[in-house]
């Protein structure tokens, strides 16, 4: 990998150890009771929303998973909201709505946190219809899982993005496992690049474990999307290191096959690469490290002060005029 | 007032929305070069282009999910989904999403999506193209249903969900697209949420919507030739429901009888009439009664497909036997 | 009688099925390897192999589809669609093919599936997870619907559902499966389209079914503390109906409360109350009233989602309110 | 294309020249309000079905469209049955129930006369399972138009086909539009055996005007198929001669790209090659003819002399078993 600035390098780090704390505190705060519902976690596949995120804008648009903390928080909506929403607080980016698999911010404009596997992509496709109508040049990048992959929601988006060359960048998060089952045994053909271009949509795949090898593909498909070519594809090969949810046993997998993943750990392997070049030292990550508990423990802090929805407000907003509350 | 059918009523309504707001665009299955399964939408293509009258692939889940997201991006899409026995394969995108997306992101997004289609049966198609689910639609929160049983509702409906900032479903009933009737060809939206007394009557208030109101109607000719006078509520709204209008004519009458081409079991008619059961109980001279349709797929025979069905002289009868007049 | 969970019932009518018939076997989305999203299939996959236990890709349609086409080729497929939001992409094939493919081959197929799914909420999974719309089900002619509401049923259900010719839908209340209860855990096949009294009473009569069935067995017990009787009624099947035993326990207390999980408007309920309009008017001494969840997608924050529901201190009060006893 | 025996050639000829005699016939029934509903005639793809159904045995499973009589004549459904079946009356092979969209007739393993475009290859999948299951040889051939290709369920149902090996073969007939929608405006990339491939199940594309390619190349994946090599998709390039139903005026297509077509009637062109090799003679083509219309009456007769259903009977079937008659 050709590495970037020191301070660009700290910053892609300092966004994957966000995740991966945060990860790791609403996995506590869920034994404890504090977060409930599913709980899907992103630990292991930092590097892909962090990367993927770095060739957005603003003005872009994102469709995310269930398990999508990560790319929430790689999208800028602020630890707290995210936490709070967790909790199911008013202070919640969703107000509580959702939860940990729905979280929205239209400032950010970004459109959920879907929860249905493959039902976030056709809404993508219509984000980005309607930029296209507009004569906006924004990109709708769209998250999904390689479990996605299966619903027929994939190939009818795909085909109806390239159909009408769409800028949608599709974001397959390719963890190689669709809860308990890997991915050759829910596809007969394992390659997605390829289906994707069946569909009429170019794709490339990349290591979803190098963040600047996941940024650079980015960039490269977005600028092509861009450009008015169409949609693109970016598969990302990458793992997730915990359970799919916080229910899960975990028993479909080999020990030594997550431990071998474990030892491409995006950050790990980030930290090692940053060090070798001499961008980063030991204070540098100390110092990186506080920041986030600090940034962690804020977002608590701010999810455990937040107020409830009041039960009165139950019936609000299922319609957007009140004429039904 | 201009005398046209319901299909070219429902086309006014689309051209004076694709005419009055540049956000306005229609998507589905065929409804450009072929002109619409139903021709509602013939001309439009040549009149406004392909880029607001565009012809999809065959992939309902996603077009129908593609106008949800052409909404939240701030257009006003209409979306044809040809006939509802297919957009059993939209319903995900439709409950999971459209009505949902609003409430779940705390209140952040909207969804002004307009999707038509076309219900009900009479027309020999059988039992993957006759079905009247329009019921099921009035079960979800966070969405419209609108069914229009005329000519002008054809029009005035269709131009009300167009300003609704939420997803309104609007299930105009194949039968009805070569009716004629008035319609105010300049007119503006009507009003959703609004039943109407289309027949005043003092003996029995006949409850329908969409495809049965004409055969309502025609019903109560009958019964007025035989001294008994029908009210006929047309509810034009299946949600939000006007439950007021019902329960006035109620307290005139003290009878009713919901007709509705749904299937009995789990019918609309049976949500109209547990409502009346609640509200105007003590109003009530004898039990509300349900005519819908027989509980079986469509079948293709004609003798069947009308057996099957509602008609005028089943809701005569029906009346009838309500009022003690059987036989 | 054994003391085990609903889940273990499940899985228990499950491992006699494959035991006892090699037509049977299991699909879907991670029944196997996994073990069931809700542990159901838990051990399946060990005791009878892939062949008989298979896990599909996420493919709702096609896996359901696949399922009627087994059926048709002699199989007695148990097909698992993880929740009952999830079904809204296979209902397409439900619908329009499980339902239909034996009335309009003219009699010449038939399709014995049995499609299994969690429904309703309680456990803050949010709108897309927690919707309870098996009375949309109940409404399709053609296939059978049942809702367990206790342990022995789940067992007992399920192993009818096998019997049967036709497609039956099996809605297993996704907060139900830790419960425990009295299983007689060799016994055969329940009855479908029998309901039971689950409590006699004298005051009136709480009609319920699936998730709602514990909650209103607790009102029913709070009710008691303050001199009222209700009787409870267990639907056990929507789809057949027993009117009969709902109509023989009106005669007895006049009044009935529907308590269900499902959305209001347009609620299974509706068709409970509209069936005792239409069957025992005269019996009543009130209007039949329902209670069902608000009309809201669930919310994920447990305050809300338990307002959001019935609960068995807004049964309690419903009843109390109807016997003239509130406050 | 090399021919086959005279009497192989004559017999292949019949069946085409049946459905399309029987084709003409409907459509004149139509417009005397004999035949209702959706007519959608098979008028120019006969080689297309004549082709496949001889790579398949009695054991075999056959998944048809709405666009199905002519896959209903070429697997031997009587014409009197079909004819009847779209008069609506009880001697038809659904017992009017059906119509012309839903031919069935169990005897002959023919699963319908589906009208959900698409929701056949589900059905399809889900037979060729039972017939694993079971161990027994059959194939599974499953029909479909260009149109469902588009839908979610052809990638899905192709998958799972391949992923668990099953004998199933599907038979895209491409004729080029969906409706009104050609294939171009209906599919970014057109190729539709890339689109079986990248789902894991090998295609092969055949003239679909020439029955004598179509049966050789579905016998050639019927063997594979037969083999336990798993599902095989075959792209049948044809034409339908005459607009997508009754009710449609046919503005989509330029006169001249029908005229083109028309030159390569399958029926014309291979009367021509028979000739041509001395296998056919004048007088066998108007005995055969002959032969043709005479069936074709008496399958009008049989459907004017066909009883209706009595409407008592309208809830029978509903359920297999008799309670909720
Ligand atoms: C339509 C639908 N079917 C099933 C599920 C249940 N489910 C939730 S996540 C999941 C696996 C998805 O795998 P993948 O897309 O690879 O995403 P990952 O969890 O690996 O990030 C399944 C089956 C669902 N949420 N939606
Ligand atoms: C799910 C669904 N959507 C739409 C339709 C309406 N429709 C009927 S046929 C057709 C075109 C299908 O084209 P194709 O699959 O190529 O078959 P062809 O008619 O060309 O034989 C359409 C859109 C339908 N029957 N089913
Ligand atoms: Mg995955
Ligand atoms: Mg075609």
């Amino acid at each position: 990998m050709t590495l970037p600035s020191r301070e660009r390098g700290l910053d892609l780090l300092r966004q994957m150890t966000r995740i991966r704390r945060f990860e790791e505190r609403a996995a506590e705060l869920y034994t404890v009771g504090k977060i409930r519902g599913f709980l899907h976690l992103y630990i292991g596949e930092e590097a892909v929303a962090v990367g993927a995120m770095q060739a957005l804008t603003p003005d872009d648009n994102v469709v995310a998973t269930y398990r999508e903390h990560g790319q929430a928080l790689a999208r800028g909506i602020p630890p707290g909201a995210v936490m709070a929403e967790m909790y199911g607080k008013a202070n919640g980016c969703s107000r509580g709505h959702g939860g940990s698999m729905h979280l929205f911010d239209v400032s950010r404009r970004f459109h959920g946190g879907h929860a249905i596997v493959g039902g976030g992509l056709p809404v993508a496709v219509g984000l980005a219809l309607a930029d296209a109508l507009q004569k906006r040049a924004a990109v709708t990048a769209c998250f999904f899982g390689d479990g996605a992959v299966a619903e027929g929601a994939f190939a009818e988006s795909l085909n109806l993005a390239a159909l009408w060359r769409l800028p949608v960048l599709f974001v397959c998060e390719n963890n190689l496992y669709a809860m308990g089952t890997a991915l050759a045994r829910h596809q007969a053909q394992t390659d997605i690049v390829r289906k994707a271009e069946a569909a009429g949509v170019p794709g490339q795949a990349v290591d979803g474990m190098d963040v600047l090898a996941v940024e650079a593909a980015a960039r490269l498909a977005t600028a092509a999307v861009r450009a008015g070519q169409g949609p693109r594809l970016l598969e990302a090969r990458t793992y997730r290191f915990r359970a799919h949810s916080m229910y899960d046993p975990d028993l479909y997998r080999a020990k030594e096959e997550i431990e071998r993943w474990k030892a491409s750990d995006p950050i790990g392997h980030f930290v090692a690469a940053l060090r070798a070049e001499g961008l980063l030292v030991d204070a540098d990550l100390a110092a990186l490290e506080h920041a986030v508990a600090a940034e962690v423990d804020a977002a608590v802090a701010e999810a455990e002060a937040g107020p409830w929805e009041p039960v009165e407000d139950l019936l609000k907003d299922v319609y957007t005029a009140a004429e039904r509350r | 007032m201009t005398k046209m059918t319901y299909r070219d009523a429902a086309r006014s309504a689309l051209r004076d929305a694709l005419r009055g707001d540049p956000r306005v665009f229609l998507m589905g299955e065929d409804v450009g070069r072929y002109g619409g399964a139903f021709a509602v939408s013939h001309g439009l293509l040549a009149e406004f282009g392909p880029e607001r009258v565009r012809d999809t692939p065959l992939s309902e889940n996603t077009f129908v999910g593609a106008g949800v997201g052409a909404a939240l991006g701030g257009m006003r899409p209409i979306v044809e989904v040809m006939t509802v026995n297919f957009s059993l394969l939209c319903l995900d995108q439709i409950v999971n999403n459209a009505a949902t997306l609003r409430h779940m992101s705390g209140g952040q997004l909207s969804v002004p999506l307009v999707v038509r289609m076309a219900t009900g049966a009479g027309r020999q198609l059988a039992a993957q193209h006759s079905h009247s689910l329009e019921g099921w639609y009035a079960h979800i929160p966070g969405i419209k249903v609108v069914a229009p049983g005329t000519a002008d509702d054809a029009r005035a409906l269709l131009l009300a969900a167009l300003r609704e900032p939420d997803p309104v479903f609007v299930f105009e009933h194949a039968a009805l697209y070569p009716m004629e009737g008035e319609v105010d060809a300049t007119g503006g939206p009507g009003e959703i949420g609004r039943a109407l007394v289309r027949r005043a009557g003092t003996d029995l208030t006949l409850i329908t919507y969409g495809g049965s109101l004409p055969k309502t109607l025609a019903a109560a000719e009958r019964l007025a030739g035989e001294g008994i006078e029908a009210e006929v509520i047309d509810l034009r709204s299946l949600r939000p429901l006007d439950t007021a209008t019902i329960l006035a004519s109620i307290a005139r009458t003290h009878r009713a009888l919901v007709v509705d081409e749904g299937w009995r079991t789990g019918s609309f008619a049976a949500e109209v009439s547990a409502q009346i059961m609640e509200r105007a109980f003590y109003d009530l001279d004898g039990p509300v009664q349900r005519l819908c349709s027989a509980e079986v797929p469509m079948p293709y025979a004609r003798h069947l497909e009308d057996a099957a069905l509602p008609q005028p002289a089943t809701i005569a009868a029906a009346a009838r036997a309500m009022l003690g007049r059987d036989g």
